[in-house]
Formats: C-alpha cells, structure tokens, sequence
C-alpha cells in the first residue's frame, strides 16, 4: 500500500512546495511546483495524479556555434554562471516569498548526464539546502522524465519511449521499477541528429532536432526516399550504423560530390536529393525503428498506452507516427507532452523528487549528493508506486 | 607521497562563521577524480574558508584549483543572492 | 485490434478462410484457421481440430510505404527462407511451412502448443514460467528448469549452425508437450522475423543477452537460477563439439558477458 | 482423377489425374505445347502436398501478375522447381521420352471448364492420385539432387521428405 | 576587513603569495579573464553570452557592492593571477616560451 503523505506539508500547510534543479546536458531548468495534500493519496497508486500545479518553469539552454557540439566544460560554465539568476527569477514567478518557510523540498538531478555540469547544479542545490535548512533529494533524470510525462498526461501505467540527446530506452515499469525493455545498443537517437545537423551545418538554436524537423516538412520528395539502413534488433536498435551512413551522404551533399549516385544523377550532374530530402528520410527512418520498438514492448507486456518523454519526444512527426501505430492496436493511445515539459526541465525534477520526499527518500548525508555520470533508470526504486 | 606542488592557505574571509561552514560543507562531498594526483581539504575556521590543495604538477593543480574557485564563486553568488531572499 | 487489419486479411484470404485471432504482435497478427490453403479437404482428413497459424505482417500505415513495403517483403522471406533451412537441421524444433506469400506479408505454419491448464494461457515460455511463479506453485519445479535448459538447447543449436533468431524473448519460445510424457515439454523457436545467418560472435552474443533480459523483465524474481539452467542448456550443445566447441563456447560466453557489461555501463547522459 | 478449388483461389478449379503405365509419353512430349495440361512426371513427384503447394504457388504468382512463363500450365512446372531456370524445370519436371507414370494437372477458371479429359490423351492405368500410389513412383535420389538436399538431412518419414520439397518451392526465385 | 590569498609552494621554485590589491580593476569584475569560453567554441564563432552575472549592489542605494559580491569580484581577480602564473610555470616546465598574460584558459 503506496501512502504518498507519509510526510506532511511543512507548517501545517495543505500543499507541498518543492524546487527543482535540472543541469545534466545543455539545458538549465529551475521550476517549482505545488502539491495539494490530499486524502485519497494516503492509499492507492495515485502518484500519476498528484494535482501538480507548476509555479514557475524557468529555462536556459546553451547554444553552441552550428557545426559545435556542447563541451562538458563550457556548459559547466552556462549553468555555473546562470544558475543563481535562474533559481531566483523561477523563485520570484513562483512568488515564493521565504524559501526557508515555503519550500519542501529542494531537488536536484543526480544524475545521469555530463559530470561537470551536473557537478556545477549541485554545488548551488546543497548552498541552498544548508542555507535555507530545507532538505534535499536527488533525483534520476530519466525517472524525473517519466514522472513528469505521467502527471502532466494522466497515462497510469504506460509504455515509455524515452528519447533525448543521450537516451533512447523503451521502459515498462514492474514491481517497483521502471525496468528498460528495449534501448539503443550504441548511441542514442538526439544525438544521431545532432551529429547529423552538426555536418550540415544545421543551426544549434533552439535545437538542432527541432530545426532537422522543420526542414523535414519542407522536404519535396517525400514519394521517393533516400533507403538508410533499418537496424531493429528486437526490442533493442542500433544507430551507429545509420549515423555513419547518412553522415556520408551528408558531407558530400555539403561539399557538393557529383559522383555520389545516391545524391546526384550520374548522367545529367543534377541534384537529386536535398538537405530537406536528406532531412525528411532520416527522420522517417530513425522514427519508424523507433516506433516499432515501442510497439513490440508493448505487446511483450500487453499494454496500448505509450508515453513518449525526452527532448527528441516533442517531435510531432514522430508523436503522429506512434499516434498512427496505437491507433491500429486495441484502443490505443499515445501521450506527449509538448517542449515545455518534453525537453529537460527543473519541474520534472521537482515532480519526482517531491514524490520520492513524500515517501521518506531524503538526503540525509550530503555525501549522497555526489552527482552519478551514469546512472540508469532501473537502479532507482521507485517506491511511491503499486 | 605526492606533494611536490601545493597551494596552502586558499583563504576566502566569508562575512560570517555560518557562510564560511556552508562553503566547507557544500565543497567537502566531491571526490577528487584522481586522488594519486591530487587532493583537497577544506575547513572553516571563524568566517574564513581554508582550502589546502597537493599535487604532483602544476598543470593537475591548475585545473584543480581554477575548479575549486569556480565552485566558490557559485556558493557566494548563491549565497548573497537567496541568503535573504 | 483494429477492424481493418481484421478485414484486409479476410479480403487476402477470401472468405472461404474462416479466421481467429490469437494474437497482435509488433509486426505480426496471428491468426488460427481449420481450413489448409492448398490440400484438398477429403485429403486431410475429418479432423476437424486440426488447425494451421496464419502470420499476417499488415502495413505499417506509421511508416513510409518504400519502409514498409521493404521491411516486410525482407522479414517474411527471411523467416521463411530461415525456418526452411532451420527444418532440416537434426535436432532444431520450429514450426513448419505450408505456405509463403512474401508480397502480401503472409505465412502459413503449422499450429504448436496448447492452452495451459487453469487459464493460465497459451504454452508459451512466457505463461509456462508464470505458471509456474503463483502462489503454491514450485518457481524451480524440476519440469521448469528441464524445459529451460531445453530452450537453451535449442539456441544452442540455432547458434552452433550459424543461425541468429535476433528476438528471443519468453514469447517467441513454445512449448509443446510431449505425446508420451505429459510433464515433458519440447521448446519451439518462433518468430524468425529478425532472424539471420551470422557466424559473427556479436550477433549471437546480443540474442543471448535478449533472452537474458527478457527473463529478468518478466520473470525478475527467478530470473539468475533460470538463465542459468538456459546457460547450461546452450552450453551442453557445443561441448558435444569437442575442442572446437569448448573454444567456440568460451569465446561465445566472453562476448555475452561483454555485451551485458556494455549493457549495464552504456553511458546514459541525460 | 482428384478435383479441388483452393479456397483463396475460388475461381479455379484444379484437376489432377495419376497415370501409371503410360505408353504414349513420347507423342504427348511433342504436342505438350497445344494441349491444356501440365504433363508431370511422376517420379518426382512425393506427394500431393508437394503438387498442390506448387499450384498455390502459381495461383498466388497469377493473381499478383507474377508469373514468369507463358501459360499457367508451364508456370506449374516452374513453380515444382527451385530454380528459376524455366528450361531446367521443364526438363526435370515434365514428361520424358521415357516416362511411364504422369501426373497430369489441369488449372480451369470456374465455368469454363473444358471437354478434353486427360484419359483422351494419356494411354494408361489411371489410380487415385494421393501420397500411396505415389509412394511407389517417386526418386528419392533423383529428387535429393534437384531440390539440393544436404545428406545429413534424414527424414523419418516421407511426410518429413515432403516438407523439405515445400520449403523450397515456397523460396523459389525469392 | 581582510582579503583573499593564497600561498603556492614547490620545493623547486620555492614560496609564492597572491594577494588582492582591491584597488586595481581585476579585482573589481566578476568576469575573469581565464575563465571565458574554451578556444575551440569562439574559434567556431561563439558569441560569449553565458559571462557571470554582475555584482550585486547593497539595498541601500549607496551604490556599493555588497561584501559577498565583492569577495566573488576579488576571488575571481586572484583565481586569474593563480591561473597565469601555473599556466606560465607549465609552458617553462614543457620548455616553451611564455606567453605573458595569456587570456586565454587552456584547460
């Protein structure tokens, strides 16, 4: 029996407050969010029903040069040098007055992600902690994903297809933990796209996958698509593979190689293919592994609910294709969130970790705060849920 | 024993006893990543943040401590910002 | 299940093929029928139980149609191609082919397995082992870890010839009792969809991985005693090999131990 | 002679006759091309499920306009074989100067069936065409080399050897 | 009021102190000079929008930068003069020449 009150609001107060600090990759999220204290939470598995009400959701992204990647370093030094100024304007939109009296709970993203820019959000987490005397949870980014995904969109016990920069893992969860059922076996799916954009030079700003999207759409020669390799492996899939193909294809679209056939008309020189063409097949391809793979989670654990989390996850192209594929099995659904929520933010942390202090899981020892480059998703117990 | 390179007496005056044991408290958790080439301790004594760093060379010493600087910055910016909030 | 999968199968088949869906896979719908695609009636017999699996791979309206068209034109020569060259090996149980229509996406196969007893589902790997999980049933029963140490058997000889199933998860695994010995049950591979003919020490270190975490995703309780009776079971086959086999198995069982390392260690920035 | 209609295929109707002692294979052999009939020669021929496989076969390749030869009677030669080798599979498939026993196997559409009867043609001892009669005819060795058989494939049973001719004629050409 | 400092200390070089002449404008800015972006991004066309937020002026419309503001602005001046001095101590030890005041982090 879950009893997600087993502490009570600070004050003898009817709500929970709690912070969130999110910094694993280029994203630095601060949100903060309110939980009503509610009866009916004393027993059952309502930790997808939580009445969240977000208060502020402040984000700040740090954009590379096109063709750059995000060095661990220079983000570490975004989220080192925005940091404070995000916590207090997410603070003052939420109207929080004396955080040593109005926040709960102060969480931070343990891991997984980037050492040094996880490392450089945590520092200000226990400041903050000691400084306020308010308690502190570290949370799993992936876990704070699916929270997030399951509060905002109400899906009980879904399939997970969780998709970002670093991630792309099919999760189901099972007694006690959201157990990976299916997930790449080299590199994730953001970044196949963004290693993809960085050679077409494809802007970093707002995301190199939003922009490979917009593109996508403006592709002209969606009848005949350019064949990429198609490497489903089970549950599982593998991108390197593609990357590495399409990457060629890529480079010589950028340098203009007449003698690639794939690219250009042997007889004629003409271009056959364009960066939109090039932009549309990828996403087609990569997306209908993805969404296979889903679909074979979910008929391994019988299940016709999908909850599509991460930043990749607010691509609508993929959003509709997993729609189209739920749509032809029973009563199926797809839930999604939009950018506010999909892409790495503080609020999802804030969820999680508020769920896990409801149920007792605090930081007692700061030593535990020591942030986790590699941390996955079914080493957590999840112990807010049936 | 490592010690050929070391900055003493990294000495921070915080305003009070209570900020300088916050920093100390916040910088102690962290391990070093590679502790046969490098160490720190931290201790607050009155208002003042001591930090002591041991290296085997200056390049390892630099990155350490330009590390360990960058942190405390972060603690003071938090700290005169939300402190009274 | 969508009605329209249901009615473009009936439309393929005519309605001379009464059908019934037993299952919607992934990629594939399942389909029971008692009437053969080609043997004339008087020919099979009165028979009326006997029944034949029909394998539909529907399109995939989600992905593009050259996607679509390719992957299941592929997948259904591959696992016909496959189950064909897998029958003749000694030893190798899967379901036999009646018929093939590649273009269309459909298989026809012989029907394996039964219902288990107290609703307990189709006999499965998947429903046999909890079965064998509830309340006041033995979860290493000695039936389930012979059954278990025969799947293994059974991957070791796809394995030992060079074949990878490429999905081996406790579904695509049936078992079929035994005429004579009603608590002995003989593994069936199934699902030859992403299979392939490798030699490559990768492929086949990955499919035992897949099995591995397929067992701990729904079995987790039990899960270390069960891959290893499986473990033992696909050793058993390569040391009857010899020396070749002892050295093929070591270097096998290092490369699934490498593959589960890398599993466990993926990097997993956020 | 055994008549059937494969239920997918409702608008043909498929006719098989078994000949035993057939005398006039060599004047059949020279006008094969005009008559209406796929002339087959018994001894490779296991069972009827290996016919009836090959004439699914052809049946389905008819309806997806897949066939590769000139009439469907031909295509039923070429759909035994495992090749696609059109004049491999006449030679291996149909009659011989020299064949004594024949199947022969007529595909009609439904209502237009036609009067000439295969005992018109063949001169011999028509039997049921079903898996005994076949039994005494057929090669094993002769088949074993044309479907490309491993030795160290052992079937217990006819029924075994059987399965292993349908495999191929599924994966013909694929 | 005292200042930050630090004593490097090296058997072959011998003592080092750093110490804060508040006086002096490195030591009134929160944006160091060794700790910008890497080379590598600028190299690429970084525009540096990401510097450290400005000191923090006391509530009292004095104009005066609080006491923690200006301890980060010292700390900040003296991590530059820490950095400077062991890059310069790295490139003698690789035997390369010195680049004086180099701006430049080359971690």
């Amino acid at each position: 029996m879950v009893n997600l009150n087993k502490i009570p609001p600070k004050n003898g107060r009817k709500y929970y407050v709690a912070l969130g600090l999110e910094g694993s990759a280029n994203k630095l999220g601060v949100g903060v969010i309110k939980h009503p204290f509610l009866e009916n939470h004393e027993s059952g598995d309502l930790s997808h029903d939580c009445g969240v009400e977000i208060l502020s959701n402040i984000r700040d992204t740090y954009i590379t040069p096109p063709g750059e990647g995000f060095l661990p370093r220079d983000t570490a030094r975004h989220h080192r040098n925005w940091c404070v100024r995000i916590i207090k304007k997410a603070l003052i939109e939420a109207q929080i007055k004396d955080p040593g009296l109005d926040i709960d709970v102060i969480c931070f993203t343990k891991g997984p992600g980037m050492g040094a820019p996880l490392h450089s959000v945590v520092i200000a987490a226990r400041t903050c902690s000691l400084l306020w005397e308010v308690p502190l949870v570290g949370v799993n980014h992936c876990v704070g994903h699916i929270e997030m995904g399951r509060e905002i969109t109400k899906a009980e016990n879904p399939v997970v297809l969780y998709v970002s920069g670093g991630n792309t893992q099919v999760i189901a969860y099972s007694e006690n933990r959201y157990r990976i059922f299916g997930e790449t076996l080299d590199i994730a799916i953001g970044n196949c796209l963004d290693r993809f954009a960085r050679t077409l030079r494809i802007p970093n700003n707002p995301s190199p996958g939003y922009n490979i999207e917009q593109l996508a759409k403006k592709s002209t020669h969606k009848d005949s698509l350019v064949l990429l390799p198609y490497t489903v492996k089970g549950m599982d899939l593998s991108m390197s593979g593609i990357l590495a193909y399409v990457d060629i294809l890529a480079k010589d679209l950028f340098r203009g190689n007449k003698k690639n056939k794939v690219l250009f008309d042997q007889k004629t020189g003409e271009q056959k293919v364009t960066v939109e063409d090039l932009c549309y097949s990828l996403q087609e391809n990569l997306f209908a592994m993805l969404v296979e793979i889903t679909e074979r989670a979910m008929a391994h654990v019988n299940s016709n609910v999908v909850l599509i989390v991460g930043g990749v996850g607010c691509n609508v192209r993929l959003q509709e294709m997993m729609g189209t594929m739920c749509r032809d099995r029973a009563d199926g659904k797809v839930h999604a969130t939009d950018d506010r929520f999909c892409i790495d933010n503080g609020v999802m942390i804030a969820q999680a970790g508020l769920l896990q202090y409801r149920m007792g899981d605090i930081v007692t020892d700061l030593n535990e705060t020591v942030v986790q480059q590699k941390f996955r998703t079914d080493e957590v117990y999840v112990s807010w849920r049936e | 024993m490592f010690k050929k390179q070391s900055l003493e007496k990294l000495n921070i005056p915080f305003e009070t006893s209570k900020q300088a044991s916050i920093a100390a408290q916040v910088l102690k958790p962290d391990p070093q990543l590679r502790p046969e080439e490098f160490k720190v301790d931290y201790s607050s004594q009155g208002s003042d943040l001591v930090v002591n760093f041991q290296s085997v060379d200056d390049r390892v010493l630099r990155v350490g401590v330009s590390n360990v600087i960058d942190s405390i910055k972060t603690i003071i910016e938090t700290i005169d910002e939300l402190q009274d909030f | 299940m969508s009605q329209k999968i249901v009615d473009k199968v009936s439309e393929y088949l005519t309605s001379n093929i009464p059908i019934k869906l037993i299952s919607q896979g992934a990629e594939a719908v399942v389909f029971t029928t008692n009437v053969h695609p080609y043997l004339p009636k008087d020919q099979i017999g009165d028979d009326s139980d006997v029944q034949y699996i029909i394998k539909y791979r529907p399109p995939k309206e989600y992905r593009h149609p050259d996607i679509d068209k390719s992957l299941t034109k592929h997948r259904t020569l591959s696992e016909t191609r496959i189950l064909a060259k897998l029958y003749q090996i000694k030893d190798i149980h899967v379901p036999k082919i009646i018929a093939s229509d590649v273009f269309n996406g459909c298989i026809w196969l012989e029907f394996l397995g039964e219902e288990l007893p107290n609703n307990a589902g189709f006999s499965n790997l998947k429903h046999f082992l909890w079965m064998y999980n509830k309340d006041g049933a033995n979860a290493y029963d000695p039936i389930v870890l012979r059954t278990l140490y025969e799947v293994g058997r059974q991957v070791g000889l796809l394995h030992w010839n060079d074949y990878c199933h490429g999905d081996l998860t406790t579904s695509n695994i049936v078992l079929v009792r035994d005429i004579h010995n009603e608590n002995s049950w003989q593994p069936h591979l199934i699902d030859f969809g992403l299979g392939s003919i490798s030699s490559m020490v990768e492929d086949k270190g990955v499919d035992l991985y897949v099995l591995e975490r397929a067992i701990l995703s729904t079995h987790s309780a039990y899960a270390e005693r069960y891959n290893k009776a499986i473990i033992e079971g696909f050793s058993s086959v390569y040391k009857n090999e010899g020396e070749a086999g002892l050295k093929k198995l070591n270097e096998l069982l290092n490369r699934f131990e490498e593959v589960r390392l890398r599993g466990r260690k993926r990097s997993m920035i956020g | 002679m055994v008549s059937t209609i494969l239920p997918q295929f409702p608008k043909f109707q498929v006719n098989v006759s078994l000949f035993h002692d057939v005398q006039n294979s060599e004047d059949i052999r020279l006008q094969v091309a005009e008559l209406p009939f796929a002339f087959v020669d018994a001894s490779v021929i296991v069972s009827q499920e290996q016919l009836f496989a090959a004439v699914y076969r052809v049946l389905t390749d008819l309806t997806y306009n897949k066939l590769r030869t000139k009439t469907i009677h031909s295509e039923c030669l070429l759909a035994l074989s495992p090749t696609s080798n059109i004049g491999e599979a006449f030679n291996r498939f149909g009659i011989q100067q020299g064949s004594t026993d024949l199947v022969v196997l007529q595909i009609v559409e439904v209502g237009q069936e036609s009067t000439e009867s295969a005992n018109d043609i063949v001169k011999g001892t028509e039997v049921e065409f079903n898996n005994d009669n076949l039994l005494h005819t057929y090669n094993e060795q002769t088949l074993r080399k044309i479907y490309k058989l491993d030795n160290s494939f052992q079937p217990k049973t006819t029924e075994g050897f059987s399965q292993a001719l349908v495999n191929a004629i599924q994966l013909r050409g694929l | 009021m005292s200042l930050p400092s630090a004593l490097y200390n090296s058997k072959t070089f011998g003592e080092k102190k750093f110490e804060v002449d508040p006086s002096k404008p490195q030591y009134q800015t929160t944006n160091g000079a060794t700790t910008g972006p890497s080379e590598h991004v600028l190299n690429a066309g970084q525009v540096d929008i990401d510097r450290p937020s400005e000191p923090k002026l006391k509530e009292d419309n004095s104009n005066q930068v609080t006491y923690l503001s200006n301890l980060r602005c010292q700390l900040t001046g003296l991590q530059d003069d820490i950095n400077v001095f062991l890059t310069e101590k790295m490139e003698l030890a690789k035997g390369k020449k010195i680049k004086v005041a180099s701006n430049k982090d080359t971690d």
